[in-house]
């Protein structure tokens, strides 16, 4: 029953927000875009070799992903690639946001389109690219070579929460410890460092991320033994192992999940600074 | 005397020296700017007689061949299969751009009229997708729409899915194309909806207009920066687009990187792959430029990264 | 004024504007500050007041001009390196560090020996009465306590200047006239000589042994608080300083006219201005210099709003063009009625000229 | 006694296809075939002089072996076998195509051991000089090789390669869908591919569909390298109108087996991995002519590890792991006396086995020189952009 107040709607907000169309709508989005998350989870207890003829429950293909050296390998060489990327990546965003702050304004045009062209520039275009280009200067396709391509494409996302961080940070505490004797050095180690920490960490998990769920550039990158589980998963659809490929995605999915969560908390860290 | 100079200016925060961004550019210089370099060399260069690679001689087959024909007649005609590869690229794309912004805009103000504490989480959750694999959402895709999953499946059951059939059709890759791109639209346009103020909603009521013309006139013109932004968030990595016609359009729904991507790969004419590279590069920058340019001449402030 | 403690020289400091133009925040300003003094640097928002503290302290450069501690130039030498510190208006606190961390770190970058840091953190923070809360971050204190962790954070380095950047502006009034009070007491005890910037003038005449009164990039008057109020060198700081009634007269050979009609003896004014030999003046009166009188000798006019503040009333008069406010002790006199015809004459040797 | 006569006739099936190999072989016109022996290597081999005397093979190793093979091709737990016995890791990485290998190796891709290309890749590879001349002919097991499959035309006498499984290329039909189950030739394929709706599926293969096109063409197998435009103009119209379902190597079976599927150019062991999970899938010889092809395990040059390739691949030709290997791949191998080892579903599989009536329509993967395989191109290129 509605109650006697609705006679006169409070705020005429309410009106426009409970569009019938936008309400509909979104629910159906926000369901549409988990429902086949959620099939891939489902799937994943199946116990048919086909992954989607249903016959039972079990958990036979995780004991399958846990017990195959192969993928147990391919995550291997995933986690390798994107620790090592991520703290490169990491560490280049950091120099890149903190030197940027005194480039000139050419020079800073110049590094953002550097920066930013990992993002809008189609994957594929700098994927062929890397690999013409690793060809001629004979760096050979394996780790190396996807810890390279990896870090480059890995620095914008790092960059990004580290940069918001610092544009939040307030002058005077810098200009504190510099009235107090710090130098630069000293200024960078025991304000900036600590200050940025939640966007640094914020980015570096981003980085981990992106690296972590990589597909085109290692697809093209990867050299003997350092397939990577992305590409090893692309080669499980490709043939017949589905109701596996269902439980490692479940895996990933959930591991995905738990960083940008750890981001999230990180952002309200920094919110209730 | 031994005394200290003092630098040009003094301390702002993160004062740091501009040297430490060198580090990071020579490093994309090496990693981004130089393939991207490498791949317009290698399209002006010609194909060895076997294999992979490139023959150091200078070339412009691979651009002819973008667009001539050699017929087995021995004819030569102009050539509309890779034409036709751009047009599906911007088609698929284009499509997956409009359906998001028409998915989009409504989520994302429904999320953006959500009380504060509810908003943090709706946003979470279209972020979630945004950091998984798409390898992954892709393959999710697949399982929902392959006829003997969920949908055939009901279909079945009502009796009339004997001839459902989407999977492998260029509808599947345009389905792909949206799921996977969705919240690269719901973001930027609710950034944009969360910064609107309602009340010009309100005014626009008060002033007698109705639902539609208050979206239409007063709240789509105010979140205009976020739907640009979410238009080339969406298009302009479509355009490049090689998992979703991968793997959800059964080998046939061919875009651009896909054919780039089989170049390099089993058709191995690196020269050609390059070729078309340079042109998908081209075609990038160009709406960058064009969503940039245009913005600033309007005056709204759209961020892209 | 070569003995002085901080000598300013001729110092001058401008800021691009964002549309390409330039604004001079410091017009070749010289101030000498004598040791262990306490001054106040006083003025409205973007009179140059705050830049020239931050010059001292080597948080901006000056383009030009010299500045001089005990006789050395300190202006080209980075601010870690300078013995001058400085309490910031939002305190500046280190959010991740404790209480005896944030003292203890500008110890920390002298290379001070442990024992004798934490000795000196010890003593600082007991000093501003913060013992026992040394463990404490930032944000776990409250306004007046985070003041007094900025000034323990500064004191503790033992600067031979202390700079305090309007430090008082974010505390509530009572809050604000206890640290005040406390800070005279500190400045007594160290010693040293603080160099202190307000906006308020009440606060810069309650704690200044000294001000200077900055407007638009220049010093516009140095002295002790009752020279500055008493014998202002101008409208601007009559009127900044205090409440004035700034009143235009004319010169007449019997002395200065009134608007309304009323004449002022010229001896009637305070001892040391200069007066004009004729045209107009402007002649700065305080409110509370007022007194109802029954000659015609004064500022005639009709009373348009009396208001009761306490131990004053506040008698608003228009006088011609002009409107003239007076502050009367509350009791004692017979108050007008709006509506009233008044009479009002500046007590003997209070009203000054200030220029025209 | 059934078992017996079983045995006997995979292995006389196995001789009479490995025959057709060197049948082409020999008018083909690629290579030369007339090395007598594996002792006097073809002129086709220029490092083949420095060919190794029979080598004492280490019967275990330590370290890892990089092995780059066709996806779903080799078995992992033989792999586990191999490891268990010999104490050399085996890192398997996959591939979905001979030229998809071959564009990998060339890239750059360093760092491999062992290769599995197929019989024209093999001749293509020591052509660009990228195998390693590892004398397979001096190891131990190389007495296993079947004698037709010895002096095969990419490798006459066995140098550089080993060989590994061998099977053709035809179709996989369900028999219980009536759109399909009349299939009996390339021709009706590529109608029944013509239909809107249809359920067909076609490896993504240049050689295998242009050639099967060309043979739906009323091409011969010795006409199959022509230069001649014409036939490749005629195979294009053919082509113009064959707009399958899917196009795709990989993943197949399971499209097949759940019905997606309903018919599928497929090489003969994964439809005979059909038919184990659903017996209505049969194996269909096209009546215009199928392809014959053999996969090899190679060394390319600059492997890290050649003693490590030796002892596997030598392993590899032991006739148990042979007989194992065609359990898990469905096709037959190169290695006498292997069929003990082999499941009798396999043996019993007018897929694998070929039945005496087929032979003759059998012929080997064309293996054509640089203009032949750039109209093979032109026509594959055309097709997938028409779809």
């Amino acid at each position: 029953m509605s109650p006697v107040t609705t006679s006169r709607p409070r705020r005429r907000l309410v009106n426009l927000s409970n569009f019938p169309l936008f309400r509909g709508t979104s629910i159906a989005v926000l369901v549409g875009m988990y429902l086949p998350l959620l099939l891939v989870v489902f799937y994943s207890f199946n116990q048919n070799r086909l992954a989607q003829i249903w016959t039972g429950f079990s958990f036979k293909w995780y004991d399958f992903v846990f017990h195959n050296d192969d993928i147990l390998r391919a995550l291997k060489n995933s986690l390798i690639v994107a620790v090592v990327a991520t703290i490169l990546s990491t560490l280049l965003a950091l120099g890149a946001a903190l030197g940027m702050l005194r480039m000139a304004r050419s020079g800073r045009v110049f590094a953002w389109g550097l920066l930013g062209a990992p993002l809008l520039i189609p994957e594929i275009v700098l994927a062929v690219g890397t690999l013409g280009f690793f060809l001629t200067i004979k760096v050979p396709l394996g780790h190396v070579a996807l810890i390279l391509a990896h870090t480059a494409f890995c620095i914008p996302f790092a960059l990004l929460p580290i940069r918001a961080r610092l544009a939040g940070l307030d002058a005077a505490p810098f200009e504190a410890a510099t009235d107090l004797g710090a130098n630069e050095w000293q200024i960078l180690r025991r304000i900036t460092l600590p200050l940025l920490a939640p966007g640094i960490l914020a980015g570096a998990l981003l980085a981990f991320a992106i690296s972590l769920d990589d597909f085109i550039t290692s697809f093209f990158i990867a050299g003997p033994g350092a397939t990577t589980l992305p590409v090893y998963i692309f080669g499980m659809i490709r043939s017949n192992v589905t109701p596996a490929v269902n439980a490692l995605s479940t895996l990933l999915l959930i591991f995905s999940a738990t960083l940008l969560l750890a981001v999230y908390l990180l952002n309200r860290i920094r919110r209730s600074d | 005397m031994s005394k200290v100079r003092a630098p040009k200016s003094p301390g702002r925060p993160g004062q740091a020296s501009s040297w430490l961004a060198t580090p990071t550019l020579v490093f994309l210089i090496l990693v981004i700017l130089l393939p991207l370099l490498i791949t317009v060399v290698y399209s002006f260069l010609s194909q060895p007689s076997l294999g992979t690679g490139v023959k150091w001689v200078f070339s412009t087959d691979a651009y002819r061949q973008i667009f001539v024909q050699e017929k087995l007649d021995g004819t030569t005609a102009f050539d509309t299969r890779y034409l036709k590869v751009l047009w599906n690229s911007f088609y698929y794309a284009g499509i997956a751009t409009i359906t998001t912004l028409l998915l989009g805009i409504p989520v994302a103000m429904w999320i953006a009229t959500r009380p504060v504490r509810f908003r943090a989480m709706l946003v979470l959750a279209v972020t979630l997708p945004f950091w998984t694999s798409v390898l992954i959402r892709t393959y999710a895709v697949r399982q929902i729409l392959d006829e003997t999953g969920p949908i055939g499946g009901f279909l079945k059951i009502i009796g009339v899915g004997n001839s459902y059939q989407i999977l492998y059709t260029p509808w599947a890759t345009i389905i792909g194309l949206t799921y996977t791109f969705i919240p690269f639209m719901i973001l930027p346009v609710y950034a944009s909806a969360e910064r609107f103020d309602f009340r010009y909603a309100e005014a626009g009521y008060d002033l007698g207009a109705k639902r539609w013309t208050v979206l239409r006139r007063i709240v789509i013109p105010g979140i205009r920066p976020g739907i640009i932004a979410g238009i080339a968030l969406v298009f302009i990595p479509g355009l490049g687009s090689f998992l979703q016609p991968d793997m959800l359009g059964g080998g046939k729904t061919n875009m651009i990187a896909n054919v780039i991507a089989n170049n390099f790969g089993q058709a191995r004419n690196w020269p050609f792959g390059s070729a078309l590279s340079v042109f998908l590069l081209i075609f990038t920058v160009l709406f960058v430029l064009m969503v940039t340019t245009g913005v600033r001449s309007r005056g709204d402030q759209v961020r892209l990264i | 004024m070569t003995d002085a403690h901080l000598d300013i020289r001729q110092v001058t400091k401008t800021f691009p504007t964002p549309e390409g133009g330039v604004v001079v925040a410091l017009d070749s300003v010289d101030l000498a500050i004598a040791e262990g003094e306490f001054f106040v640097m006083l003025g409205p928002s973007g009179c140059g007041k705050t830049s020239l503290l931050r010059c001292i302290a080597g948080l901006e450069y000056p383009d030009s001009g010299e500045i001089l501690l005990d006789g050395s130039r300190i202006d080209d030498i980075p601010a870690y390196a300078r013995p001058v510190n400085t309490v910031f208006q939002s305190y500046a606190l280190f959010p991740h560090m404790s209480v005896a961390q944030n003292v203890a770190f500008g110890l920390e970058m002298e290379r001070l020996p442990k024992n004798e840091i934490k000795s000196r953190v010890a003593a600082a923070l007991e000093q501003v009465k913060l013992t026992g809360l040394d463990r404490r971050k930032p944000t776990q204190l409250s306004g007046g306590q985070q003041q007094r962790v900025a000034l323990a954070r500064a004191l503790a380095k033992q600067p031979k200047v202390l700079l305090l950047d309007e430090p008082l502006s974010a505390l509530d009034l009572k809050l604000r006239r206890g640290m005040q009070v406390e800070l005279k007491r500190l400045q007594r005890e160290t010693g040293i000589t603080f160099v202190f910037v307000t906006h308020d003038q009440e606060e810069a005449m309650t704690m200044g042994d000294r001000i200077a009164v900055f407007n638009e990039g220049k010093i516009v008057q140095v002295g002790s608080p009752q020279e500055i109020y008493r014998r202002p060198v101008n409208g601007f700081v009559a009127d900044f300083i205090g409440e004035t009634n700034l009143i235009k007269v004319t010169v007449g050979s019997g002395g200065f006219i009134f608007p309304g009609g009323g004449v002022l003896a010229r001896e009637l004014l305070a001892e040391d201005c200069e007066v004009p030999a004729a045209g107009e003046c402007l002649l700065a009166v305080r409110p509370e210099d007022f007194e109802l009188v029954d000659t015609d000798a004064a500022v005639v006019g009709e009373v348009v709003d009396v208001i009761f503040t306490g131990g004053l009333i506040r008698l608003h008069v228009r006088a011609g063009d002009q409107e003239i406010v007076a502050a009367l002790p509350s009791h004692g006199v017979v108050v007008p009625a709006v509506g009233d015809q008044t009479r009002l004459r500046p007590i003997t040797k209070a009203a000054r000229t200030v220029g025209s | 006694m059934i078992r017996r006569s079983k045995v006997s006739r995979l292995a006389t099936s196995s001789a009479i296809i490995a025959a057709g190999v060197l049948v082409l072989a020999a008018c083909g016109g690629e290579t030369t075939t007339t090395a007598p022996s594996a002792a006097a290597p073809s002129a086709a081999a220029p490092a083949a002089s420095e060919a190794p005397a029979a080598s004492a093979l280490p019967a275990t190793g330590s370290g890892e072996l990089h092995l780059y093979s066709w996806t779903d091709y080799i078995d992992p737990a033989q792999l586990d076998a191999f490891t268990a016995e010999t104490g050399i890791q085996v890192i398997l990485d996959t591939y979905d195509s001979n030229e998809t290998m071959l564009a990998k190796i060339q890239a750059g891709a360093t760092g491999y051991d062992v290769l599995v290309p197929s019989d024209y890749m093999v001749a293509q590879m020591i052509e660009l000089g990228l195998l390693e001349n590892i004398g397979v002919n001096t190891l131990p097991n190389a007495a296993n090789i079947k004698p037709n499959l010895i002096d095969v035309y990419w490798d006459p006498g066995r140098s550089y390669s080993a060989p590994y499984m061998y099977g053709t290329t035809g179709i996989g039909v369900d028999t219980t869908d009536p759109a399909v189950s009349g299939i009996a030739s390339w021709k009706d394929y590529f109608a029944a591919g013509s239909v809107a709706g249809n359920s067909l599926d076609v490896l993504k293969d240049q050689t295998e569909l242009v050639s099967a096109a060309l043979r739906a063409g009323g091409v011969a197998p010795a006409d199959l390298c022509s230069t001649d435009k014409a036939q490749y103009a005629a195979a294009q119209e053919l082509l113009s109108t064959f707009k399958p379902k899917v196009i795709d190597s990989d993943g197949g079976i399971e499209r097949m087996v759940k019905g997606s599927s309903k018919a599928r150019m497929a090489w003969n062991g994964s439809v005979h991995r059909m038919t184990v999970e659903n017996p209505n899938i049969q194996f269909v010889y096209p009546s215009d002519g199928l392809n014959l092809w053999a996969d090899n395990f190679v060394v390319p040059v600059g492997a890290p590890d050649l003693e490590n390739a030796k002892i596997f691949i030598n392993w590899m030709m032991g006739p148990e792991q042979a007989g194992v290997a065609s359990n898990f791949s469905g096709y037959d191998n190169g290695i006498i006396d292997s069929d003990p080892f082999m499941n009798d579903s396999l043996k019993t599989d007018p897929g694998v086995v070929v039945p005496a009536d087929k032979v003759a329509l059998i012929s080997p993967t064309p293996s054509c020189g640089q203009e032949a395989r750039d109209l093979y191109t032109e026509v594959f290129t055309s097709w997938q952009s028409g779809q």
